[in-house]
């Protein structure tokens, strides 16, 4: 019942807003929504204590759903501390959400319509993170796709915020196609989609071969890639990370639910959920590490330069997804979490403070127009300094720091472990990956600082006069999460990584590391680079008014090539602009155009139509009116008929 | 409860007798009662399409779902030389009976306001038209199948052809001979499965019982041309790629409610004599052309679905997408398994509901508005905040959002497929992305965005009538979509049947 | 040789009816003046009734003169549509004359001769029978053609079908000539005794069969002799071209078929292959010929054309050792659902009148279902029929005729047929796409009530009425047990 | 004795054949005068005629001479019928030249 | 020349004079010769019949065609009153492809006709029991095919009436009396009584 209504309230607050929201008004629907979700964030930590600290898993089905053959899916919740988590985090982060939207969306026309899909997608989440079956996993994974789709194009009347909507939807379908070709091809090899079987028989078929697309895969490898690929379209990683960006169209809290705390990290619970297969699939879990290790770092080279508040953020949110992917493809499915989780507060907490500052200033998201407002808004500002701290992973190694500090050196800790123990080149090429990320992540969290706060105010003088710290319902929220950011390494580091002791990951997770001895220079390095990258930043845009300096620059001259080919961000978007989006429009309109009015049209019915009257018109020449014509055809016909009746019958 | 009863044969001839009915008013009448009657007319086709829809629910209701017989079975002589009046459902049949008594009474009351001359013609025309839809599922007789089978392209063709477009002659007749072409060449079939039925069963005993014929080994030589045949008027008719073009041109110009029971009913005849004929009486030769069949459905989903992406006319976009969920379908059916026949089936339902309300929906501003040109539009949620939410709903469903129907049928058909041949899932699975493509952005072009065309300003929402019909549409998309047993429990048994008959005679030769 | 009694004169009940009443009729005509038209007219369907149900009534079956003139299942059942069809075309065609100012007593006179002689062709076992059986109708057909003297269409109409059917009927002659040099008699059931005897044939047998076979098609218009039927389809009075559409085709099929299962049975391998050739013929012209038609009568030319191209294929098959009696039904079921097609279709075509005269001009139908909606659907059902588009009828005369050729391995020939009648589907959809979807063009006038009768009845009977099993099941029994006395 | 005076069945039917040639001939090649085409139809029944009494006599048969007695008969009402239709046709063409028969056509 | 030839030489004078004059027929470009050359050809067909032995139907040829036919065409002729000088030209357009056709038709009939005889060479019998021709068919005629007899009356009765329908004109304007008319006439078809309205007088 607890998880019933765990997942259901949201439904109901979705269903309540958005069929009835002109009917009850747009203030029952924020309460109506709001409430339920706060009762379903309350209820969640209770379960998380249960099944965290109680080891009480259980599986609950709901009724059928396909059920054809062998094919069977249940709607059913089954819970478990990874679950568990992910309840806490999802439940969490969309109540505060919530609670921020009523300041942020206060004078928006569509109230109702935006908390229904806050709360939609939350359920839809839920869906994704209680399943117990590879289909009703992926039905939250679409839903959860159609909601950020609406998100992000809440504000429909901006052609902007509709073509994001549309990339990031189809973009994430490419995704969803891999994922459901992973299902196939689980279906066809351990004849079911539940969890629980799959992955008691992954021992038995390790070594099957079969065949897919012409190639012969191993049964497991293949299976691991396709639901990889599912994982890389939900949560961005590089060659699918293009409409993460984009997505930033969306409302701001919109961005620090979706698009930082929850859905980009279903991906990450994928793999974690399938672990026993990625365990069984060593070859695709270095591809899993590279990926993840490749898009930490190019999602911090490209956020180095953005101007943006929002996509800094973005990208950074990209990045630290690399993390968690690199993590669980190097085996540390625990440390992946534990970034999934301390991720949620601190990024859903800069997220917010970016929409904080953005209201500040008229939603004014070009960063080269903000500047020296932190007296304006100095809660935000604390708040949003806590949130890059925590993102940096400030600490110091043996006494404690942030949230990032214990989630993020622990992967880079265990990268370095799985590195040294051989024989395994993707994670060393990870740690490396993982710690020049670092440095970067340092840079551009404090260029996003200084460019916002300090200094002179760049933008327009009327817009300043207006600006304003937020109300209390927004930074009620953000004090919530900054404390969560601040706190949730330290307390929960234990359950997390030293689980052989706790208990804590039950069966959700295979059998852990334990804790590891590292040398000095690894545990320090982070935070080492860290600290780099914080005094460039300084240096670079606090020092001597550098600020105003560097936009100057890139006014003039618009930089050197490289500083472009970041900003442009590395030119894929126009890559895949110029090959697949327009191969598309370029083959529909051959084969409309060609295929169907040219040649199959041409030649099939509209020729033989045609040719049809043209035999006929000549028959009809041949029908003359002339009488020793119609003799001469008549006796023409006898002829012939002879002849060939004498030479058929007769011989 | 229907012991004695030819409950199938009241079922398909009351809507004929109501056309008949109205047809003696009207020429009863006095020439000034004849407007009347006119007017009166969809209240009488609204009426009895619902007690049709009534009678099949019950016929649902006390279908026995444990059995692969055929139930409500009738038989009387008939045209004789072996040529029965046999009617009779099962599980795979009964369930199109249900669709076609759904989507019927849902045009009569979308055509009310949208027809706008000759009513009294037009709602005999329907009449008749869901006689013969009806038929077609129940006939268990090749003659009598084939009677209902092209007889449903006479109506189809008057209600193109007269409530139609600009280029509706065109579309009528390509339609018309296109589907006719490749239906003689099942008649030149059918004609010698009767012959082969005298050759077999001793002369004087040639029928055209389907489930006699059934039992018929027939030789694999023979198999593949009779195969064949059956497959130029069932491809035609799903359609497949490449003798699709017909569809397009068909739906633009037909009337709403034209499209959607062309839409609805009409391109699932095809799959449904898949279904009932070419697996069960040819079995090898359906074994041997699965490939063909799958990769014409794969490039069909592929090809279709960039064309539909390039189209200017709602409907055309629409129409392409039909031909593209066809693709489906018939993926889904010759994967010859459990998971590619049900979902076959279940997409040819779900199909049959969402592009129902997808052509409504278009109707619906067409009706406003008298365009379908997507630039035309742009920006209507601003006025039609209802109707958006509906059409995003549909348009998801078109899109295969797990949760809708779209999604069930699908995803089976995938799975099926995939068992078979990992590419031909793989090339369906682009048409889920191709899907995304179009579908979004025609929303995004008619729903979302600024209201550029002034025509637009106030334009006004959904009436009554208008929920009325989209409402049931949206309720069975989210209900088959979460519960999709309500279907696959019933097809299941007749599915599995069929499959191992199949597959024993495939074994057997 | 059989001793004439006059109990076999009972076997041609009918025809004696027929052939008495001529001449009372003409007296009736001649004294009567106006007043007689009417008067012969009426007397004349009576006695054409009489003469389509006396078979039926009397029930003799058996043969007359030597086995010349035979009486059996199958005669009766065609001589009984011979007799009604005439009956209704004659019944329908008085206000079409009257209109025409061409209401002459001669008429109805003419139709019982034609009749008389389709009669005798039909019963006939004896080439010199059904010599003068043809003869006699030919005769009277070529009249009634040019019936309208003063137009020049219908002189012109009469003189193209007198050539080309006296040409016809030499070829007919001339095989006949062979055939009793050959085998040294007449009569058909002598002929078959002598050709089952001989272990080949003689090539003069078969030339002869063939020139015979050639003097057929030309009265079933097969192609290649099917020239004259366009021409005289449009050029006769409309009433006459519907009496030509269906009676005298359905004797020469019959008299076709008593050759085919009579006389020369035994050498089918020589008459299959014309028959072949005729029906491939006949369907492809038949369908491609009417596509660029204006005039409906001439449209209809070429669909009959290319309909006695479907009832050759079932007389095809009879060629097959197992398919004969279903060829013939074939060919019966087929024939019957055509006749009531074209009298339903011709009833229709005499409606198309306006004020200042009779129409035939497909145009002409324009909207017509805006302004004259009971006739635009019984056209519509007519069309729908012919085009062999199921609901109505049409579709199982084709299955009937086209089924039997199975048994004779002529499946390609069913593909031809059915193919072809796709082609031909075209222009039956292009009248009811004129009726239908067009702008009105005319109002016709008022028509009168036997006209309106009888195509909504013929309308009818091809959907539902030959459809109801109590009806359709005892019609298929009559049938096929008219088609096994052939046998 | 000279092979070609005995005169045999042969004989009569390549008589009857040339005969019913040219009467057929005579009505496809002749453009000019329908007249000629009826005359040549009389040709061809005279053929079949001499066919039937050859045959008959060949046989000492004598249906055949009847039956050819039967076609004189009917070949007079054809050709009375024949030449009524042609004086109609003349009537309203005001000729009767092959040529200018062809107003339905098509 | 011995007299058993002579019935040769008469068939072939009698033959070649047939063929020649049919051929006239068709060739001759005034109708008035083609009638007189078909009675010729007539003539020496009833030549041919004679040499068959059925004088009978010899008789009956130059009687029903020379005596009727051929002077039922010639009344014809004469009373179409055609402009003959224009039946010049034209014969000789289409006769390559008609000849072509026409030859390898009579060659087919010959082929499959004559040449198939079993015996071609076996000469004509006559009537065994010395019965003439015409009391053979005389014999036959009223018994055997009385039927046929009766039909072909009827066929001369149809061509009579077909005759008359088509040819036989009432002329307007040709007075003639009719008795019985007359004697039915009555009042109230002979008097006509108008109620004429003042100032339109009866004009209309």
């Amino acid at each position: 019942m607890l998880y019933t209504i765990i997942l259901f309230a949201p439904l109901i607050g979705a269903l309540l807003a958005g069929l009835l929201g002109r009917r009850i008004g747009d203030m029952t629907a924020q309460i109506v929504t709001t409430g339920l979700l706060l009762l379903s964030a309350v209820l969640s930590w209770f379960a998380f204590v249960q099944v965290g600290y109680g080891g009480e898993t259980q599986e609950i089905n709901l009724f059928r759903w396909i059920d054809v053959g062998d094919f069977k899916a249940n709607w059913a919740l089954k819970i478990d501390t990874l679950t568990a988590i992910m309840l806490v985090v999802i439940t969490t982060v969309s109540a505060l959400v919530h609670v921020y939207s009523w300041g942020y969306m206060k004078d928006d026309p569509g109230k109702a319509r935006f908390f229904s899909y806050l709360s939609y997608f939350t359920f839809a989440m839920l869906v994704l993170v209680t399943s117990n079956n590879f289909i009703q996993l992926f039905f939250g994974w679409e839903g959860v796709g159609v909601a950020s789709y609406l998100l992000i194009g809440f504000w429909y009347k901006k052609p902007s915020a509709n073509a994001a909507a549309i990339k990031a939807f189809v973009t994430n379908r490419v995704g969803d196609v891999g994922l459901a070709l992973g299902i196939m091809a689980i279906y066809l090899i351990f004849g079911s989609v539940n969890f629980d079987e799959v992955f008691a028989q992954v021992p038995d078929k390790k070594d099957l071969v079969v065949p897919f697309l012409g190639m012969k895969l191993g049964a497991i490898e293949l299976i691991a890639g396709l639901l990889f690929i599912g994982a890389m379209g939900k949560s961005a990683q590089f060659i699918l990370h293009v409409w993460l960006p984009d997505a930033m169209e969306g409302p701001t809290p919109v961005s620090a639910l979706i698009h930082a705390a929850t859905m980009v990290t279903a991906g990450v619970f994928l793999v974690c959920r399938a672990a026993p297969i990625y365990e069984a699939a060593p070859f695709v879990s270095g591809i899993v590490t590279i990926i993840g290790a490749f898009t930490a770092l190019f999602a911090a080279t490209i956020g180095l330069v953005q101007n943006d508040i929002k996509r800094v953020i973005a990208f950074s949110t990209c990045s630290q997804l690399g993390y968690m992917f690199f993590a669980a493809g190097i085996g540390a499915y625990d440390a992946a979490m534990f970034h999934l989780f301390t991720h949620a507060f601190f990024k859903a907490l800069l997220f917010l403070c970016a929409g904080s500052v953005i209201v500040a200033l008229h939603h004014e998201q070009d960063m080269r127009k903000m500047g020296g407002i932190y007296k304006l808004v100095p809660v935000t500002y604390i708040l949003m300094i806590i949130g890059t701290l925590a993102l940096t992973g400030v600490g110091i190694p043996g006494l404690g720091g942030f949230a990032g500090f214990y989630s993020k050196d622990a992967i880079i800790e265990a990268a370095y472990a799985a590195g040294s123990a051989g024989h395994n080149a993707p994670a060393v090429f990870a740690f490396w990956a993982g710690l020049a990320a670092a440095a970067m992540t340092s840079f551009y969290s404090w260029r996003l600082i200084f460019m916002t706060f300090h200094g002179k105010f760049r933008g327009d003088k009327e817009t300043l006069k207006h600006a304003h710290e937020s109300p209390f319902n927004m930074t009620i929220p953000l004090v919530i999460l900054a404390v969560g950011s601040v706190l949730a390494g330290v307390i929960f580091y234990d359950q997390f990584m030293l689980y052989k002791d706790t208990g804590f990951w039950g069966v959700a997770l295979p059998e852990g590391h334990g804790k590891h001895k590292f040398p000095l220079w690894v545990l320090w390095a982070p935070v080492a680079v860290t600290f780099a990258g914080f005094i460039l930043a300084w240096s670079m845009y606090i020092r001597a008014n550098g600020t105003e300096k560097r936009i100057a620059a890139q006014a003039n001259g618009g930089g050197e090539i490289f500083y472009k080919f970041l900003l442009n961000k590395w030119y894929i978007d126009e890559l895949y602009e110029a090959t697949i989006v327009r191969g598309t429009r370029k083959l529909g309109d051959i084969f409309w155009k060609i295929g169907d009015i040219k040649i199959i049209d041409r030649f099939g019915p509209d020729g033989f139509a045609a040719a049809a009257l043209a035999g006929g018109k000549k028959l009809s020449k041949l029908q003359s009116g002339y009488l020793f014509h119609y003799a001469f055809v008549m006796l023409l016909g006898l002829a012939g008929i002879i002849a060939y009746v004498s030479v058929k019958a007769v011989g | 409860m229907f012991k004695g009863v030819p409950i199938l044969t009241i079922i398909t001839f009351i809507p004929l007798l109501a056309a008949v009915f109205l047809m003696i008013m009207s020429r009863l009448a006095p020439a000034e009662g004849k407007a009347q009657i006119a007017k009166n007319a969809p209240r009488v086709a609204l009426v009895t399409t619902l007690a049709v829809l009534g009678l099949s629910l019950l016929l649902v209701l006390n279908f026995d779902t444990t059995t692969a017989d055929f139930q409500f079975v009738e038989n009387v002589a008939w045209l004789g030389g072996g040529i029965n009046y046999r009617m009779g459902v099962d599980g795979i049949s009964i369930l199109f009976v249900l669709l076609t008594a759904f989507l019927t009474p849902l045009c009569i009351i979308a055509s009310t306001k949208s027809v706008k001359s000759r009513m009294l013609e037009y709602m005999v025309a329907f009449l008749i038209l869901e006689t013969l839809m009806i038929g077609v599922f129940c006939a268990l007789d090749m003659v009598l199948f084939y009677i209902f089978f092209e007889g449903v392209l006479l109506p189809m063709f008057i209600i193109i052809g007269v409530w139609g477009g600009k280029d509706k002659v065109y579309a009528a007749y390509k339609f018309f001979l296109y589907t006719l072409l490749g239906s003689v060449l099942m008649l030149a079939a059918m004609l010698w499965l009767y012959y082969y039925s005298g050759q077999v069963l001793g002369a004087g005993n040639a029928t055209t019982d389907i489930a006699q014929l059934a039992k018929l080994d027939i030789p694999l030589g023979a198999q593949t041309w009779l195969w064949l045949a059956f497959f130029a008027s069932f491809a035609v008719k799903m359609p497949m790629w490449p003798v699709h073009t017909w569809l397009p041109d068909a739906h633009v110009q037909a009337p709403t409610a034209g499209s959607v029971i062309l839409a609805g009913i009409l391109l699932k005849l095809g799959g449904y004599g898949f279904l009932r004929f070419s697996l069960p009486f040819f079995p090898d030769a359906s074994q041997y052309f699965a490939p063909l069949v799958f990769w014409l459905s794969v490039i069909g989903i592929i090809y279709t679905s960039l064309v539909a992406y390039r189209q200017t006319d709602m409907k055309k976009l629409i129409a392409y997408s039909s031909v593209a969920h066809m693709g489906f379908v018939t993926m889904g059916i010759f994967a010859l398994n459990v998971q590619g026949l049900q979902g076959a089936l279940f997409q040819m339902i779900s199909h049959g509901i969402i592009s129902g309300a997808l052509f409504f929906a278009v109707g619906i501003i067409y009706d406003r508005m008298h365009t379908r040109e997507i630039a035309f539009y742009g920006g209507i949620v601003k006025y039609m905040p209802m109707y958006a939410a509906v059409f995003m709903l549909f348009t998801m469903a078109n899109v295969g959002l797990p949760g809708t129907s779209g999604f069930v049928g699908e995803i089976l058909t995938m799975v099926g497929a995939y068992q078979v041949n990992p590419w031909i899932a793989f090339g369906a699975a682009m048409g889920m992305i191709l899907s995304a493509v179009y579908a979004l952005n025609l929303y995004r072009e008619v729903v979302f965005g600024e209201v550029k065309n002034e025509k637009l300003e106030g334009i006004k929402d959904m009436s009554i009538r208008e929920i009325v019909i989209m409402a049931p549409l949206a309720i069975l998309t989210i209900l088959l979509g979460v519960y999709p047993s309500l279907i696959t429990d019933i097809t299941a048994v007749s599915v599995d049947a069929l499959l191992a008959d199949v597959n024993a005679k495939l074994a057997g030769s | 040789m059989q001793e004439f009694s006059f109990g076999q004169l009972s076997f041609l009940t009918g025809e004696l009816v027929l052939a008495l009443s001529v001449g009372e009729l003409l007296l009736i005509g001649v004294f009567m003046k106006k007043r007689g038209v009417s008067i012969v007219r009426y007397a004349s369907i009576a006695v054409l009734l009489i003469f389509a149900f006396s078979g039926f009534i009397l029930n003799g079956t058996g043969s007359a003169f030597n086995g010349a003139f035979i009486s059996d299942d199958f005669s009766q059942y065609v001589k009984a549509l011979i007799g009604v069809t005439a009956a209704i075309t004659l019944w329908f065609s008085r206000d079409w004359f009257k209109r025409e100012n061409l209401d002459q007593y001669e008429y109805s006179i003419l139709m019982i001769f034609a009749v008389l002689g389709m009669g005798i062709m039909v019963s006939s076992g004896n080439l010199l029978t059904m010599y003068v059986g043809l003869e006699m109708q030919a005769l009277a057909l070529y009249v009634m053609a040019a019936f309208n003297r003063d137009s020049l269409r219908a002189s012109e109409a009469g003189l193209k079908y007198f050539v080309l059917g006296a040409l016809s009927s030499g070829m007919l002659l001339y095989g006949m000539s062979l055939i009793y040099g050959f085998t040294g008699t007449l009569s058909f059931a002598q002929i078959a005794s002598v050709l089952s005897g001989q272990e080949s044939v003689n090539a003069g047998i078969v030339a002869g069969l063939v020139f015979m076979l050639a003097g057929l098609a030309f009265k079933i218009s097969a192609a290649p002799f099917h020239m004259w039927t366009p021409d005289v389809y449009e050029g006769a009075p409309t009433p006459v071209t519907a009496f030509f559409a269906g009676a005298p085709k359905l004797a020469a099929l019959a008299l076709i078929t008593r050759l085919i299962t009579g006389p020369f049975a035994e050498i089918q391998h020589s008459w299959v292959q014309v028959l072949v050739v005729l029906a491939v013929m006949s369907m492809i012209i038949g369908a491609f010929g009417a596509l660029t038609q204006t005039n409906i009568k001439r449209l209809m030319g070429y669909s009959s054309i290319a309909n006695m191209g479907y009832a050759l294929v079932a007389l095809a098959s009879v060629g097959a050792a197992a398919g004969g009696a279903a060829g013939v039904s074939g060919m019966l079921i087929f024939m019957s659902i055509y006749l009531v097609t074209v009298v339903g279709v011709f009833a229709v075509i005499l409606q198309m009148r306006t004020r200042d005269g009779a129409l035939e001009s497909i145009a002409d139908l324009a909207g017509l279902s805006k302004s004259n909606l009971p006739l635009s659907l019984t056209m519509t059902a007519l069309m729908f029929s012919l085009a062999g588009i199921p609901i109505f009828i049409g579709i199982f005369g084709k299955w009937s005729a086209l089924a039997p050729a199975f048994d004779a391995g002529l499946t390609w020939l069913v593909v031809i047929a059915l193919l072809s009648s796709v082609v031909g589907a075209f222009y039956y959809l292009r009248i009811i796409k004129t009726i239908w979807f067009d702008d009105q063009a005319h109002t016709f006038v008022q028509a009168p009530r036997s006209l309106t009768f009888i195509s909504s009845a013929s309308a009818l009977l091809l959907f539902p009425i030959l459809f109801l099993p109590f009806i359709a099941a005892p019609a298929r029994a009559l049938i096929e047990a008219a088609s096994a006395s052939l046998f | 004795m000279s092979i070609g005076l005995e005169i045999g069945l042969a004989h009569y039917l390549v008589v009857a054949a040339m005969l019913f040639t040219i009467g057929v001939f005579g009505i496809f090649v002749n453009r000019k005068n329908v007249i000629i085409i009826m005359m040549s139809i009389e040709l061809i029944l005279l053929a079949v005629n001499i066919n039937f009494v050859a045959f008959s006599a060949h046989m000492g048969d004598i249906s055949g001479q009847v039956f050819a007695m039967f076609i004189l008969t009917v070949a007079a009402a054809e050709a009375a019928i024949g030449l009524a239709i042609l004086v109609v046709y003349f009537r309203n063409r005001g000729n009767i030249a092959v040529e200018d028969i062809n107003m339905m056509k098509g | 020349m011995s007299v058993e030839m002579l019935p040769g030489l008469a068939f072939y004078i009698l033959s070649a004079t047939a063929v020649g004059m049919a051929f006239m027929v068709i060739a001759s470009r005034n109708p008035v010769h083609s009638v007189v050359f078909l009675i010729g050809t007539f003539f020496a067909s009833a030549g041919l019949f004679v040499l068959l032995g059925a004088e009978f139907l010899a008789l009956l040829l130059i009687m029903v065609y020379v005596g009727a036919v051929a002077v039922l065409f010639m009344f014809v002729v004469m009373m179409l009153d055609v402009d003959f000088v224009e039946m010049k030209q034209g014969f000789l357009q289409y006769l390559p492809i008609g000849g072509v056709v026409a030859c390898i038709l009579l060659a087919e009939m010959i082929l499959l006709g004559a040449a198939s005889l079993v015996n071609p060479g076996a000469g004509v019998k006559f009537a065994e029991d010395g019965t003439s021709n015409i009391e053979a068919i005389g014999n036959v005629l009223y018994t055997e095919y009385a039927f046929f007899f009766e039909a072909v009356g009827l066929i001369l009765l149809l061509a009579m009436v077909g005759a008359i329908v088509l040819t036989l004109r009432k002329r307007d304007g040709v007075k003639t009396q009719n008795i019985s008319e007359q004697i039915a006439r009555t009042r109230e078809g002979g008097v006509e009584l108008v109620d004429i309205k003042p100032g339109e007088g009866i004009g209309s």
